[in-house]
């Protein structure tokens, strides 16, 4: 099989779609003469036109719900955001247009399209630019989250999310556009809610998604060599959430550790705790731990950086006293 | 090029017809609303209600010169608009009750009316939240060739907002075919326009954008048509948006919850702007050009009432919904 | 001790503080000339003046940052919303200036301010207008979170947080502002923090905030009538929680029901959930179960608006099962 | 009286010392940001870097018409700006660095240089996010009745964003001494102006808010020092804001990960901006007036160079920040 980017995962997914389907076209920042800011629409300007390769002013409320009026009328639009944390400034559309219009119109106006950019923290962009966005979009009934962690996953799923009817998030990561992995050249497709079991183990479960997948699966190999086997199950999609595939894996494990990019407070690891300790109550050995950011606005510095991003250590200590190792 | 709109108009008011059927827009949109104040105060219906009366000359006068292809779109404030656009009483009158035969399955209420059939986008709730997505709804049509337009109807107030700016600019930038209709009545709430915007010529924010733009009376249903004509025949041949403030004024309180008159405007204030009824000034017009007798608008509005009353009974004898409608559409099923 | 409605004294805590310091202002859509949306300003433009008091274009983006930058230079701005659901708009600003303000500026620019306004569901307002942002609000170092659910916290907290060097979100309740309760007339302030244990019970822990309070109280009397004995803890502050004192109330009661009014997915209860399990693990003898809105948008006809809502029948349910009584 | 602010910036051009002083501070800035791309390229700072280089003229124009106890905000290209305002080049080197001794204990980075010394309130990196600010800044001012004003920066981009829109509305509707300055550097990212505004003449926004506005050349600082001290006297005097569009160019990329040609502006055109480097445009009139000679260029540009060494030497000598330091800074102690 080929082995591409995860850059390059997703511009063949929205290459793909746009050739197959002439109601998908691509908006936002960059995307068009710039090539994009960080290259995945690159030659879709050459490609398509300027008419379904749009080139936006800096105004994330006015053309997200530009997206979601042309959604309205039949359109499949996908919107880029330069960064997650940019949709701030568009969350009202996102939340109170796209996934509110098909329940207060009845059933009438379904809204198929997309909102996708890098999430989380990349390296140094401090407080502003370095947010993860999962939890907040997961919250909202109506809207359906994806965050895929490979290039394999993220092909899959953009292809489902621009074919799918409804508003879907789609959190990509600025450190993993460079990542590589085998993507085949064929058409495929994979199911928006249906987790991956990237790692079979039987000692400790680890619930993640999007970036973390890569740790994960580092720890996963890091402990195997101490003879502590991890199942680790990468979400893929966080709402609708695959609450079978974890509640699966901890019936086997007995523990679990949930590890994400963004805080702590309200995050999506919360979530999977309360599924966890709700369903697999007599099954559990010890508490669930989380790994998270630290509950702190991202620093500059680097060593602060480093300090507050979960990272290998962080879920190597957490398996560990989970499994009550320390 | 749009004048020749201009003079097709002035021949049209002459046309018994056509300003009948103004006129019956007009009043079956006062009637309607009429009951839903005396429905509201019955407990029939509930949550926040914002009555369009006064302003029916805006909504008419705009739509009657709209072809059903094109699209509507609009503020909480969309009972008289989406009359006009041609819903049924009956559709709209069951959502206000909350029911299954409301045009929206009862799941929207008052502020947000929609319907597919008549391409009629919506009633949205967060002020100038809707704009944007008219915009992109321009951008459809261009996208796709056609030659519709979108009429966006806003308060005045939505032009102080980001989204407002936002999406003009882009109609604008991208020469779609927006006609953006600011209802100027004057309030935002309790809020008059001149404690809002540091300009009060508001259809000059459209200089901003180079936008084409326009002021006209919002009482006067030929006014109206006419600006409007100009911006949809600009809309239709050149793709191009225009801004169109429309002075009009609310008769009633902002929601039902709202006082008529009091903190923030005088009774007197209002009993001037009364005096402009824009349904009183198509009548007397009417009459003097002998297009309408006073037997003919009995008649008129005796049906008129038996249509509403007819739209009252079918509400309330339509059903609750179903607890299981409660978890539909959240999300379409994906078929494509 | 006089009795008062919510509103009053929420009133009275922001007109005390403005007679007390005079960088305090008001600022917010309605809040001079309409005597406020719902009438907590009443008579505020008459005592304080246009500059001390003032109506703002429909730009919740623009006041919120203007409160911001007023704050930087040492006012302290009392912002009204609306509702929380147009703060939707306004969130870059409480997210991504006062939030952060302090952290990026190494410690230089402190912003004082509090951000307040009714927040979830009243009657038949529909999807637009019905929504809990606790949960989202939580989610952030840097902000502080109150939602009191008496008119004896709401004043006290209302000017614990007025006087907090810290942006504070607020949330009230239109449903909440007429109802009534004791509040004295002197000066006091509750700790921006701590939990309040509103009933003493040894059978079953409800966790609580905001106007689930009053149902809780209402499932304690009734169940109190078979026997059954809820600790009842008011959250009052959901950042920072007051983590002891629900777990001190969960090793006590050894079950537990976490009531909201948001959505559950990355609810608040979520992340109560997470603590209790983390700390009470061996003390539980049951899940901890949530009580929240339905997992959809808020719809309009009144029959499906109630059966959406958490309520009183939904919660004693849920504080049945717990207790394995069902 | 706006005309007194003139007159006495033209006598000002014959100023040795004042020009000295000015060419000081835009060779200082250049200077800065030449070793700043160095370091950056040498891995010493990280993250986003957004140099100024061509700008310097709007900085040291602007910022020479402030007082000390007026504010300043601006965006993510702040360096040349806190360097202007007076902030050692020691604590903006070593805020690059990301170290202890950084205006803002390296917390923030390139982006968001802080300093309360000298009302140097931010490097924000949301674009359009600090203009509220600004307004609030204003009203504050006017709040305590002070006679200050808040000088705000921005990109050319930020013109098309609803925060813009918001926060001058306000600014212009209670009349705050807030002084806007675009920064237009024809480009925002890859996006030339034109392909995002719809209009072109971007000062003409300020239309849509009745605000005072003007247009000048960036690259002259007396062209920016007499269209600022004009607005700087209007908000002092009359409390009242103003837009200034000053055109400029960015002679590096975007940011350091952004070539300096290619995609979206040729050689030729950057060559040709190039010309009009600000630096060597007042080199050439003080050369001309006599009141510079090479050699004293050339000890300043020494004494220069040698005060960024040590800008250097002192950030690459200042401590790493402990750990406990990633928790300090959340919150404020509350002390009222
Ligand atoms: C973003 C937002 N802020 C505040 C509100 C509350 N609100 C509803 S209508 C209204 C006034 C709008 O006035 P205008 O635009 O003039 O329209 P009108 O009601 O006069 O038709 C306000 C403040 C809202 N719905 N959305
Ligand atoms: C809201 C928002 N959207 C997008 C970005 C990414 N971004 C950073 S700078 C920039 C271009 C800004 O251009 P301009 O305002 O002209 O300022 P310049 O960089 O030319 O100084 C963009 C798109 C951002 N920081 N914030
Ligand atoms: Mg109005
Ligand atoms: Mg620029």
């Amino acid at each position: 099989m080929p082995v591409i980017t995860y850059r390059d995962a997703l511009g063949a997914a929205i290459r793909e779609e746009m050739q197959r389907d002439d109601r998908v076209f691509l908006m936002g920042e960059e995307v068009a003469v710039y090539q994009g800011a960080y290259k995945v629409s690159k030659g879709f300007l050459q490609e398509f036109g300027e008419m379904r390769v749009v080139d936006t002013p800096i105004t994330e409320l006015g053309f997200a719900g530009v997206g979601v009026g042309a959604a309205m009328v039949g359109l499949r639009p996908v919107i880029e955001f330069m960064t997650w944390n940019f949709a701030l400034l568009a969350i009202d559309q996102v939340v109170n247009a796209a996934a509110k219009m098909l329940y207060m119109s009845g059933g009438q106006f379904k809204i198929p399209i997309v909102f996708r950019g890098p999430n989380g923290a990349a390296l140094q962009l401090s407080a502003q630019h370095s947010q993860a966005w999962e939890s907040w979009l997961a919250h909202i009934p109506g809207l359906k989250v994806i965050a895929p962690g490979t290039p394999y996953d993220a092909k899959g799923l953009l292809k489902s999310a621009i074919r799918d009817d409804n508003p879907v998030c789609f959190l990509e990561g600025e450190m993993l556009y460079n990542t590589k992995g085998e993507v085949p050249d064929e058409d495929y497709t994979i199911p928006i809610g249906k987790a991956d079991l990237k790692r079979e183990g039987d000692h400790c479960s680890i619930i993640t998604h999007g970036k973390m997948v890569l740790v994960a699966m580092q720890a996963a190999d890091q402990l195997a060599k101490e003879g502590i086997r991890l199942d680790v199950v990468d979400l893929r999609t966080i709402r609708p959430m695959d609450v079978e595939a974890i509640t699966a894996s901890v019936h086997k494990t007995n523990r679990a550790v949930v590890l994400e990019e963004g805080w702590e407070v309200c995050g999506v690891g919360a979530q999977v705790v309360d599924y966890i300790q709700r369903d697999c109550f007599d099954s559990l050995d010890a508490p669930v731990l989380r790994v998270h950011q630290a509950d702190v606005p991202m620093p500059y510095a680097k060593g602060l950086e480093r300090a507050a991003k979960p990272d290998l250590p962080k879920t190597i200590a957490a398996v560990r006293k989970v499994m009550y190792l320390d | 090029m749009l004048s020749m709109a201009k003079k097709k108009l002035e021949a049209d008011t002459k046309d018994a017809a056509r300003d009948t059927a103004l006129l019956h827009s007009m009043l079956l949109q006062r009637r309607f609303e009429e009951r839903t104040a005396e429905a509201y105060a019955l407990g029939k219906i509930g949550g926040f209600c914002h009555l369009y009366i006064g302003q029916e000359a805006v909504s008419t006068g705009t739509l009657s010169m709209l072809r059903p292809d094109d699209y509507v779109i609009t503020t909480y404030r969309d009972h008289g608009q989406a009359i006009a656009r041609g819903m049924t009483p009956r559709a709209v009158m069951a959502e206000l009750f909350g029911r299954q035969d409301g045009c929206v399955r009862g799941k929207g209420g008052s502020m947000h009316m929609f319907d597919a059939n008549t391409n009629f986008l919506g009633g949205h709730g967060i002020v100038g939240g809707h704009v944007p997505l008219a915009t992109g709804v321009g951008f459809a049509i261009k996208y796709r060739g056609g030659d519709q337009c979108i009429v966006c109807f806003m308060g005045e107030s939505v032009v102080n907002t980001g989204a407002f700016h936002e999406a003009l600019n882009m109609a604008a930038l991208w020469k779609l075919p927006c006609v953006f209709i600011i209802e100027n009545n004057r309030y935002g709430m309790g809020t008059s326009l001149e404690r809002a915007s540091a300009i009060h010529d508001i259809y000059e924010r459209g200089a901003a954008y180079n936008m084409a733009r326009q002021q006209c009376d919002g009482q006067d249903v030929f006014a109206v048509r006419a600006a409007v004509g100009e911006a949809v025949e600009r809309a239709r041949k050149e793709q191009h948006p225009t801004l169109l403030e429309i002075r009009t004024y609310r008769f009633m309180g902002h929601s039902m919850s709202d006082a008529v008159s009091g903190t923030y405007r005088t009774k007197a204030e209002l009993e001037e702007y009364m005096k402009r009824d824009p349904i009183t000034l198509l009548r007397q017009r009417m009459e003097a050009n002998g297009t309408l007798t006073e037997e003919h608008l009995r008649a008129m509005d005796a049906e008129i009432k038996a249509v509403v009353q007819d739209a009252w009974d079918f509400a309330d004898a339509s059903p609750e919904l179903p607890l299981e409608a409660l978890y539909e559409d959240v999300y379409a099923d994906t078929t494509t």
